[in-house]
C-alpha cells in the first residue's frame, strides 16, 4: 500500500475519488470542458485500470492510450483513436449494449436528495434568474447506464443541494422510486466535503465518507436537504503519495483539472497560464502516458 | 456538372433567408463556420432559428449580432472559458426563444428525414421535465405491447445547413478530417447546404478519400472557400481553437467586437486583426 | 488484457447454442463467414434462427445441413446464379420458419439496441402483406398528431453476430475493408461476437486505421484467423467471390457436398478440395 | 439524330428503355443480380446523363465512373467511391431528401394492374408453391421516391401479369388511390413486348407503346387483365445505332446483360463464358468508360 498523501489539494481529493470509481472493464465517457473528469479518467487507466478505454464525445472515437491532460489540443488525443465514427451516432451507440458498461461523470448545477439533477436554469425555465448551458446528454443517458451514473461537483453548498431542482434535466430516483429506464441510477456524488451516496431502500441520499478536516455539521449546513447519515461515519481515504505523484507529475502537469475548482483572478491567472505554456509547445500531440 | 463555387458574401445571400432553420455543424470550439456567423451578422439576418448539436462562440455571436430568435441546441457555452454571454442574456432577456433539447433529441431529429418519419422515439427524457417546456414532444407506450414509456422525438427539418469542412470540390463534394458529429446529417437533409472549406481540391482528390467525403455533393447548394475560416474554433488536423481570441471575444463589447473584427472587414483584414502572422502560427498544429 | 484468440471449432462451440438467434454478416455473395458456417454444420447445431441482411450460400448451406429452423432475412439467393436452392425447399416444404423482412426492418431493428427501444417507425412496409404473416409489427399513428401513419418495426436482439473481417488483433478490434453493411452493428449489439479475420494485426495496426477499425473489441467474444475464410464468398480487396465453386455447389447433392468440403476437413483440406492453388490464384485480386 | 438499329436484341431493347428513363441529375441506384438495371444505367451515364450518380448497395457507395459492366468484379466498380459510407444506412440514407431524386428499377415476379408487385411466392406464403427470394427493399422504398418507382420484365405473360399478386410486397396504386407514402407511385413497366406505363385518372396501367413487330393482340394475350389501351397507339422508337454500339462495344460487351432474359442451357452456356473471360483478365478493375 502506498502512504496518503499530506498535502493534497481539494482538486486532487476529488480528482482521486473520481478515479477510484472506474473499473478496468470500463468505457469512460469524456465530455466536453470538464478537465477533472479526464484527469481522473487518465489516472484510473494510468494504475488500477488499465483496460479500460477512453471514448470522447469530442472526436466521436474511442480512444486506448492516456495522454497528458490539455487544454488546446484535447481533439489532438481523440484522433488518436483506434475507432472513428462517422457522426453522431457514436454518441448514441455508446448507449451500452448489455455487454459494455460505461461511467460518465455529470456535475450538475443543482442536485436533489434523489439524485434529479439540474442544469438547465435556477428559477423558472421562462424567465430564468440563470440560464445555464443545458444538460447535453444527460437528459438521454443517464437513466440507462447499467453501472449507473455519477455525479460530481466541487462547490458543496445549498444552491447545488437543494430540496427540489428548478428544473429536473436528468433523472435520478424521483420520489425514491427505481431508476425508470432500466440503468441503476445515480451511484455516489463526490464532492468537495464528502464521497454521497444512496441509500438501497430509500433510494435517499446518504453520507458515504466525510473527507478528512471535514465536521458532519459543515457538511449538514451545507447540504439543502436532510442526509441519511450512517451509524458508523467514515472519513475518506485520502489520495496517496503514488496517486498525487501521477497526477501533478504525468496525468496533469499543468493543473489544468483546478480550472473547474477555481473561479474569478485565481482562475483567470491559472487560464492565462495553461494556454501561455501550451502554445510555447513546439509539439501538440499531448504526452502519452506508457 | 455546374460548379457551386461562390464567395461567402454570395452563398450567405443566395441561400440565408430571414426567419430560416439554420443547422450550423461542428461542436463547442471545434470546427464551427465562424466566418459565415460573421457574413450573416454583416448581412443583418434576422429571426433565424439556430440549430447545432453543442453551441459555443457560433451561437453566442448569432445572438449578439441580433440574428436569432430560437435556439435548438443540446448545449451553449465556452468550456471552461466560461458561460456564453449574449446567449444567457438572450434568453435571462426573454428576447431567445429555446426549444429545450438533449443530444439525442437533435440526433435523431436530423435521422427523421432519411427515413421520412415525424419522430423518433426515444427511451431518455422520461422523467425530465422536457415535457413541461416542449409541447412538440409526447410521451407514448410502445405499439407493439411491450407496455415500454417512450419518448417521440419530433423530426427536425433544416431550411439551411452550414459546415466547415477540410476539403471541398467546386461541385460540393466535401471531407472531413476529424470527428463529423452531425454535420453529415445535417449537409443531407437540409435543403440548402452550405459549404466553408479550408481547401478547394479536384474531385479526383476526394475520390482518393475513401470513406471520407461524408458530404455528397447532391445536397450542396454552394461551395466557399476560407481558409481559417472557422478561426477561433479549430480546424483539425490544421489547426486548434485560438484561446487568446475567445478571451478577447469575451472581455470585449459586442458593438466594440463587431466594429473591430465583424463589420467591413474581409477575410484577409479579419485575420490581421485577430493577430494576423502570429495568431496564424500559434494555432497551427 | 486477455486474448480472445482461439480456434474456429472452439469459438463456435463455446457461443454458438441449439436454439440461437445468429446474425450473420456480409451481402449476398460478399464477405460471409462460410468458413464458419461450415464449422456449425460439423458441429451438428440445431434450430438456429438466421438472420442476415441478404442471404446467399450462407443461409443456403446452414439449411442444407438441418441447423436451421427460422430465417430473418430481406433476401436469399444465389445472385445471376439462380434461387437458394435448399433455402427454397425448406420453405416450400415448411420445414423452415420465415420472417418476412426487408432491407429497413433488419436494418432498423439492430438499431433498437442502441437506443434500448422497442422498436423503431418505418414509412414503408404501410400497405404490403407483411402485416398478414408478421403479427409483431404493428401500423400505428404519429403520436405527435400529424396523422402520418406508421409501422413499428420491432427490435432485433442477436444471441451471437458472426462478422468476416480484414484484420483483427487478438483483443477483438476487428476493421472491414469495403462496404461494411450491418456488420457493425451485429458485433456490436449481439450477446457475444465471433469476429473471422483474414489477418491478425497489432492493435497499434488497426489504431492506424482511422475510420476503419468498425468493430470495437468491447463486444468482441472470439477472434480467429481464417486465410480464405469467406470462401467462396468474396472479401475485398483481398479476392472475389469463387464463381466456379458456386456453380458446383447448386450442381452437386446436398450430402454429397457435405462429405467432399465439409465433415472431417481442416480448412486447408477444404481449400486444397476446391481448386487449390489455382483457386486461389483465380479469386485473388 | 442517330439512326435506329435494325439488328438489336430484346435485351439491348430493355436496356435501352431503361437507360432513356435516367435524368442528368438522377441518383441511381444498382442492386444486387441486376446487370440489365447497371447496363442501363452505364449506359444512360454515358449518353444522355453524364452527371448522374450510381449509387451500390453492394458497396454502399456512391460512384461518380462507369465502367464495364462484370460479373465478379461489381465490387471493385463500387469500391471507386467518392462516398464511402460505414453501414448499411446508407440504403435508409439513399432514400432522398427532398433534393434529392432517384432512380431504382424492380423486377417483380408478379404484377397486377395498380403496379401492385410480388417478389415473395407464388401460392399461399405459408405454404408456397414457389418461394421466391424475398422483397430485399421494395417494401421498403418504392412508394417513397419522389420520382417513383420503375418497373422492368423480360417476361411479358399472364404468370408475371395477375390479376391478383399473391402477396404484395411492393405497393403500386393499390385500389387506383394514389401512392400512400407520398412518393409519385409506379412510373412505367418496361417489358420485351411493350412500354407500359400508369393511367393519370384511373391509375391503372395502360400501353405506352408497343415494340416494333409485336401487335397488339400479343400484349393483350401476354396480360392477365385488361391493359388501358390509348387511342393512338405507336410504337416504340427502338434502340439507336449509336446507343447499341456503346452497348455492344463498351458498356457490357461480355453480355452479362443477358443472364437476365436467357434460360437453361443457353443461359449456361453464357454464364460459363463469361466466368472463363473475366477469369482471364489481369486486370480486375473492369475498364473506366471515359
Amino acid at each position: 500500500m502506498s502512504e496518503y498523501s499530506k498535502d493534497y489539494t481539494m482538486d486532487e481529493m476529488l480528482t482521486v475519488l473520481m478515479a477510484r470509481e472506474v473499473r478496468n472493464d470500463d468505457v469512460m465517457i469524456v465530455g466536453v470542458a470538464t478537465p477533472c473528469v479526464w484527469a481522473a479518467f487518465t489516472l484510473a487507466k494510468v494504475t488500477h485500470a488499465p483496460d479500460a478505454i477512453f471514448h470522447y464525445i469530442m472526436g466521436n472515437t474511442y480512444v486506448f492510450e492516456p495522454r497528458q491532460v490539455s487544454l488546446l489540443y484535447l481533439e489532438m488525443n481523440t484522433a488518436r483513436a483506434y475507432k472513428f465514427q462517422n457522426s453522431g451516432e457514436c454518441t448514441l451507440e455508446s448507449l451500452p449494449s448489455d455487454t459494455l458498461t460505461t461511467i460518465e461523470w455529470f456535475r450538475p448545477a443543482q442536485i436533489d436528495m434523489y439524485g434529479n439533477t439540474n442544469n438547465i436554469c435556477i428559477g423558472e425555465w421562462k424567465n430564468p434568474k440563470i440560464r445555464f448551458p443545458g444538460c447535453a446528454g444527460i437528459a438521454d443517458f443517464s437513466m440507462f447506464y447499467s453501472r449507473g451514473s455519477f455525479l460530481y461537483t466541487p462547490r458543496h453548498d445549498r444552491k447545488t443541494f437543494v430540496p427540489k431542482v428548478d428544473f429536473i434535466s436528468g433523472v435520478g430516483f424521483p420520489d425514491g422510486k427505481p431508476s425508470i429506464c432500466g440503468g441503476s441510477g445515480p451511484q455516489c456524488v463526490i464532492t468537495n466535503l464528502a464521497y454521497l451516496t444512496f441509500d438501497n431502500e430509500t433510494k435517499r441520499m446518504k453520507i458515504g465518507t466525510i473527507h478528512p478536516g471535514i465536521d458532519l455539521e459543515t457538511v449538514k449546513k451545507s447540504t439543502g436537504f436532510e442526509l441519511i447519515i450512517p451509524k458508523d461515519l467514515k472519513e475518506t481515504k485520502p489520495p496517496t503519495e503514488k496517486e498525487i505523484k501521477l497526477l501533478r507529475g504525468k496525468v496533469d502537469p499543468l493543473e489544468i483539472r483546478k480550472l473547474e475548482v477555481l473561479g474569478g483572478k485565481e482562475r483567470e491567472e491559472l487560464l492565462n497560464q495553461v494556454i501561455e505554456k501550451e502554445l510555447a509547445m513546439e509539439k501538440r500531440f499531448p504526452n502519452l502516458l506508457l | 456538372m455546374d460548379s457551386k463555387l461562390m464567395s461567402l458574401e454570395e452563398a450567405i445571400s443566395s441561400y440565408v433567408q430571414n426567419g430560416d432553420l439554420i443547422g450550423i455543424g461542428g461542436l463547442s470550439f471545434w470546427r464551427k463556420p465562424i466566418c459565415a456567423c460573421r457574413e450573416i451578422i454583416r448581412q443583418e439576418k434576422k429571426d433565424l432559428s439556430i440549430c447545432t448539436f453543442v453551441g459555443g462562440i457560433d451561437v453566442d455571436m448569432l445572438v449578439g449580432g441580433g440574428c436569432v430568435s430560437e435556439i435548438r441546441a443540446s448545449f451553449v457555452g465556452m468550456e471552461v472559458f466560461g458561460m456564453a454571454p449574449h446567449y444567457r442574456k438572450g434568453v435571462e432577456s426573454g428576447e431567445i426563444r429555446i426549444s429545450e433539447e438533449s443530444e439525442a433529441s437533435i440526433a435523431l431529429g436530423l435521422k427523421c428525414s432519411y427515413l421520412k418519419v415525424p419522430f423518433m422515439p426515444l427511451k431518455g427524457i422520461i422523467g425530465t421535465d422536457f415535457p413541461k417546456v416542449r409541447d412538440d414532444i409526447k410521451q407514448f407506450e410502445d405499439p407493439l405491447g411491450s407496455g415500454t414509456q417512450l419518448m417521440a422525438m419530433p423530426k427536425i427539418d433544416l431550411d439551411v445547413a452550414i459546415v466547415h469542412v477540410n476539403d471541398a470540390d467546386e461541385f460540393g463534394n466535401g471531407n472531413i478530417e476529424g470527428a463529423v458529429w452531425l454535420d453529415d446529417d445535417m449537409a443531407k437533409t437540409a435543403k440548402k447546404t452550405i459549404i466553408i472549406s479550408e481547401k478547394l481540391v479536384e474531385t479526383e482528390d476526394i475520390i482518393r478519400l475513401p470513406r471520407r467525403a461524408q458530404i455528397p455533393m447532391q445536397t450542396t447548394a454552394a461551395v466557399v472557400k476560407v481558409p481559417f475560416g472557422a478561426h477561433p474554433t479549430s480546424c483539425f488536423p490544421n489547426y486548434t481553437f485560438d484561446p487568446i481570441h475567445i478571451q478577447t471575444y469575451l472581455k470585449t463589447d459586442f458593438e466594440e467586437y463587431k466594429r473591430k473584427y465583424i463589420l467591413n472587414k474581409t477575410h484577409s483584414q479579419y485575420l490581421e486583426e485577430v493577430g494576423g502572422v502570429q495568431t496564424i502560427l500559434n494555432v497551427l498544429l
